[in-house]
């Protein structure tokens, strides 16, 4: 593995760590009543959405899933607004009528999180045939769950991109379960990346959880999309640190898999590489201090924040 | 037992248990019948309607399936086709967007394009509504897309005892049946009898009896027209409720005598206004019973706008209780 | 150029040559529109609509399709929130049931779920409708299934001129459209300008005056209705015939202007009857101009069936000129 | 190759060339204005269906294309029917209702034609889940084009199948064109075959024009599926005897292949079988000749016969 910088790599684990905490600051506040609605984290899979988006380039296009806050906060989303949608704010990513399932920043090409499992990856592939029809060169990336991998829209995504050579990364986060579904019961093959290669895809499996395998993956695969010969798939194995939804225990997670995942977590694996890099362990206290700091601040404005009025909205609906 | 039995035995059940007797009587009844969707088996679905099926009739007959709802309603149908009785879940109506290929096009059509040789008994089981700030893409109420479409059922139970009886039957209906719930009806109760019961599809029920309005509202607004209803009563407007229960077949014949004695109509409908079946039902009772109206037919349906997620707005987009008693006051005032 | 400018030159032209040249015009206007759809290259689709595109915009701008409507939908959908104007063909309506969630969950709640940050201008192009021993599955008229979604436009040309005009706009508008053809009418002429024109989405046309009774049609039963309005005329009834052209918006004004005068309304339409369009207007003008009806609003519309193979049966399950005349006479002496 | 009786390799050619002679009969009809709609004629592709079907048992089920016309006939529909229902009539299989798209035959298994491309394929699915619910040990054939294996329907098919591992054979008839598409421009992978390799499915790709592979490839993979083994994939690859609808001349079909596939045609490759097998040429002249005749009263039969009246269908369709 090539040797990083000190910065990069504190950039990767304060990414990381922004989303674990923003994760379990926004589940205290749906205990608290403060969010309703659906609620999906992404803890224990911070590695895949860090490692890709810090690949790729300001410019380029995401998509992502209904687990989706971790992609948005990975592509530089603000903390303030994130937690302001959570909470059905006015100031809000989308204004609070967007909410965790739909948040999305089209102005910085966050295409957004997605309601519907599967149905942001042909969105994904439109961006990518966009671009290509303007000749800029641009590269998308679109996140799909090992669930959504068995759906059409996913598959035919799939195979229009490679069909039409797009620059599209396909990353099947496979944490293994679909609710409570394993994957052995919903598919014949569950090496997911396999599909690809019966499409034509160039395609590997990899560490989910290992966000400097999923970096230099991803990177390897945006610089050869950028000369043309895209498209790509990357297979990240990962597993969720809880159930599917806030409100889920999770109990069917066999017990020596929590384990494992435990130990195998994104961000101890993370820390590691910054301590084998010579950071210091006040220095990375330091460095996880400014975050919390930082999400404090976020969820204060989010609690004050004003939601829209009905006079607002029903301004905001004329013309349908 | 026919539904004007009343001296039955009866017990307070929710409509997510009264459904799961009727999937359990219907399966014990039928080895052809089974289930299939996401996270039933186990898990018993998200809304607890197929929990305890797994231990009673095991994997074969309880199917839990793959993120794949256009291939897994497609096997629903071929299934049926070749003699089974799948009731085939879709999570939100709002999936069944991915489905209609295999509803529309394969299940509603077969029977006339075989000339009659084919049937499809199957029964789609789904639910929508607005609720609990689940935002656009979870909150839709979709039946139009299902009644415009010749050789569906569909059906809509707004309560416990409905849900039951109409269930038993659309399981045992020889054409697809759409059988639409509502998020925030699960856990209502109402009472139902002990003893086995089927509702016939097609009957109309009329809820609340009345003679200065009549209120046509099915599923979620069921209930808020009767609170409506009580609170127009209390303001000397004494409403009739009626409840479809069914849209297709759609009893005409219940609506129109309601409508004849009361000439006042008022129809509620939770989807959005713009074409919903509300004004499919408006256009009925202006041809057919014109001459008996007082006062043109009202309807109160949801904004023409998707759902947001904020919950203060939420309530905002569709009919609530002070909607429809103001609505019906000027109903009864115009005539 | 707008529409009452009549002094210009004009050519008559095919409705399917007056789409190509609206997609040409658009294409040379604006280097983001392009077209994607199943043999529309080489071939120039199915029915001609976009031949010649592909020599004059190259492969990159006329893009041929493999057969995944869920697919390439979603393509277009990801490609105009990303800043370019697709024109996306679905060959048939019926297809479209493959691509609803990306047109319903999907491009029609961005604008919405987003705050109004994003936008989805693209055109979903399709046609529909009998004709020509087609069957069930490549006969159906589904407009409803659009209409009754909040965040797309609907629009139904049924000339040559109303469809280059409403094309051009369509592709300039920043929503999603979806634009509905008809089978039958592609190789119907009519007078088309030689300059540039576009038609505002949302304005009906009266395209025949008459005083005794309004006739509102839409696509495929524009020329039908027209036809029964020469022989009403000639039997002494002066009937109006108006053309909403986009569903959504609807020209609420025109239609009931019209009724106004009239005081008799017909609704012609070629979807089912039951749950269409008409049913809509229909509950509309009941509650906008109750007091203006002399006689009920009689809804013409399809048979409650799906699409028979054979010609002579399928001729039965739609409006025909006779029919329109007879249903026509019945509303006026009616009232 | 096994060594086959003449009775066996008659009936296969017998077969074959009924479906040739159907489609040239209907082309006829077409012409004359006896039929009219959609006809996608299936020859050409005829050692497919015959390989395939000749391979399972009566109470199996198939599930056919928009191309079916040679499904049905290998699935041992009776030609009067048949043309019946190609001219709209009343005897026709599904009284002249639903025509050739629709073709049907469900007292025999036949779950019929169908108008949307990959719609077919979870049916068959659906069959095979049914078959194993009830505890019979039914196959299920399940055809399909090239230009309907990039279609969700079918994807999530073969994947459902596998996952329930499920007894369906699933048949791609790789004719190598989509109307006027080359493959080539529809999927970044043309062997077809390898898309079931994606999924867990064991999977072959042979050529569709001899009749013989094809019925071997078919038992073999039929037998295993009635032991549990299933599903298969078998990419058969064939192509086009002509455009791809009776109106359509198919002049963009390159004109190497159609020499290719001129000489390489199954009724040659089939005839070639029997007479290795020791068939004389007069033999074969009589079974072609048996078989003119039986299509000559057919055509008779269908031409002759009646349609529905209005009164019956408006008494066929009450209660919509
Ligand atoms: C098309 C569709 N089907 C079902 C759902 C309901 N649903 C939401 S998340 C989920 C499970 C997803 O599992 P997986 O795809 O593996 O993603 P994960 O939650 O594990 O990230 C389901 C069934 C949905 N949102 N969309
Ligand atoms: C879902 C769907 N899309 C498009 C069509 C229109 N259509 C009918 S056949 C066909 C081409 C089929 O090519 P292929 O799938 O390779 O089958 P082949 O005709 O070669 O047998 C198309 C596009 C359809 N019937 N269904
Ligand atoms: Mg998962
Ligand atoms: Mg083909």
């Amino acid at each position: 593995m090539k040797k990083y910088s000190i910065d990069f790599l504190s950039s990767l684990y304060t990414t990381m760590y922004k989303i674990r905490n923003f994760e379990e600051q926004g589940i205290k506040l749906y205990r608290q009543g403060h969010i309703r609605g659906y609620f999906h984290p992404y803890w224990g899979e911070e590695a895949i959405a860090t490692g890709v988006c810090s690949a790729m380039n300001p410019d380029d296009y995401i998509t992502s899933t209904h687990r989706g806050h971790g992609h948005c906060l990975a592509w530089g989303a603000d903390l303030n607004r994130m937690f302001a949608e959570l909470l059905g704010k006015k100031a809000g990513y989308c204004k609070g009528l967007g909410g965790s399932m739909h948040i999305a920043d089209y102005s910085k090409g966050n295409l957004g999180a997605n309601g519907i499992v599967g149905s942001g990856t042909p969105i994904a592939v439109g961006a990518a045939l966009g671009a290509s029809i303007r000749g800029e060169k641009k590269v998308v990336a679109t996140f799909v769950s090992d669930g959504g991998s068995n759906i059409g829209s996913f598959l035919e995504g799939l195979n229009l991109a490679a069909a039409w050579k797009l620059p599209v990364i396909f990353v099947i986060e496979n944490n293994q379960y679909a609710v409570s579904t394993p994957i052995e019961d919903s598919t014949g093959e569950t090496q997911l990346y396999k599909r690809g290669i019966g499409f034509g895809v160039e395609s590997v499996r990899i560490d989910g959880n290992d966000v400097l395998q999923v970096y230099e993956t991803a990177k390897a695969f945006v610089d050869r999309c950028r000369k043309g010969e895209g498209p790509f798939l990357i297979e990240a194995v990962t597993f969720r640190k809880s159930g599917h939804h806030v409100n889920d225990p999770g109990l069917y997670l066999p017990k020596e898999k929590v384990e494992y995942y435990e130990k195998h977590d994104p961000l101890k694996i993370g820390a590691e590489y910054l301590r084998n890099a010579g950071l210091s362990d006040e220095q990375l206290a330091e460095l996880q201090d400014k975050v919390m700091k930082e999400i404090k601040v976020a969820v204060d404005f989010a609690v004050k924040g004003e939601e829209m009025s009905k006079e607002e909205f029903l301004n905001f609906v004329e013309g349908y | 037992m026919n539904e004007s039995n009343t001296a039955v035995a009866t017990r307070e059940i929710m409509y997510r248990e009264a459904l799961n007797e009727a999937l359990k009587e219907e399966m014990r009844r039928n080895p052809n019948v089974f289930v299939m969707g996401e996270g039933i088996a186990e898990r018993g679905g998200s809304y607890k309607v197929t929990v305890d099926l797994l231990e009673e009739f095991g994997h074969k007959r309880v199917i839990d399936t793959p993120i794949s709802e256009n291939g897994f309603t497609g096997t629903g149908v071929g299934a049926a086709l070749t003699g089974m009785r799948p009731v085939v879940e879709i999570l939100f109506i709002d999936f069944s967007l991915l489905v209609l290929d295999q509803i529309i096009n394969q299940a509603a059509k077969f029977k006339f394009m075989s000339g009659g040789t084919a049937r499809v008994p199957m029964v789609l089981r789904t639910q929508g509504g607005v609720g609990n700030g689940l935002a656009a893409q979870h909150s839709q109420s979709l039946e139009m897309l299902f009644y415009h479409i010749p050789g569906l059922r569909v059906v809509m139970p707004s309560d416990a005892y409905d849900a039951k009886g109409l269930l038993k039957s659309a399981i045992r209906c020889d054409d697809p049946v759409i059988f639409l719930e509502h998020k925030l009806l699960y856990m209502n109760k109402t009472d139902v009898p002990e003893e086995e019961y089927t509702i016939p599809l097609g009957q109309a029920k009329v809820k609340k009896e009345g003679k200065d309005l009549t209120i046509i509202a099915w599923s979620g607004m069921v209930p808020k027209a009767l609170e409506a209803a009580h609170i127009l009563a209390s303001q000397g407007i004494d409403a009739e409720v009626v409840d479809p229960r069914t849209l297709v077949p759609l009893d005409k014949e219940t609506i129109l005598n309601s409508v004849r004695k009361t000439e006042h109509v008022l129809i509620v409908q939770e989807a959005v206004r713009r074409g919903g079946v509300a004004s499919d039902i408006s256009s009925i009772i202006q041809e057919q019973a014109f001459d008996y109206l007082d006062a043109p037919v009202k309807i109160l349906g949801g904004l023409n706008i998707p759902c947001p997620f904020n919950l203060n707005l939420e309530e905002l987009i569709i009919p609530q209780v002070d909607d429809i008693v103001k609505a019906a006051k000027e109903v009864v005032y115009k005539g």
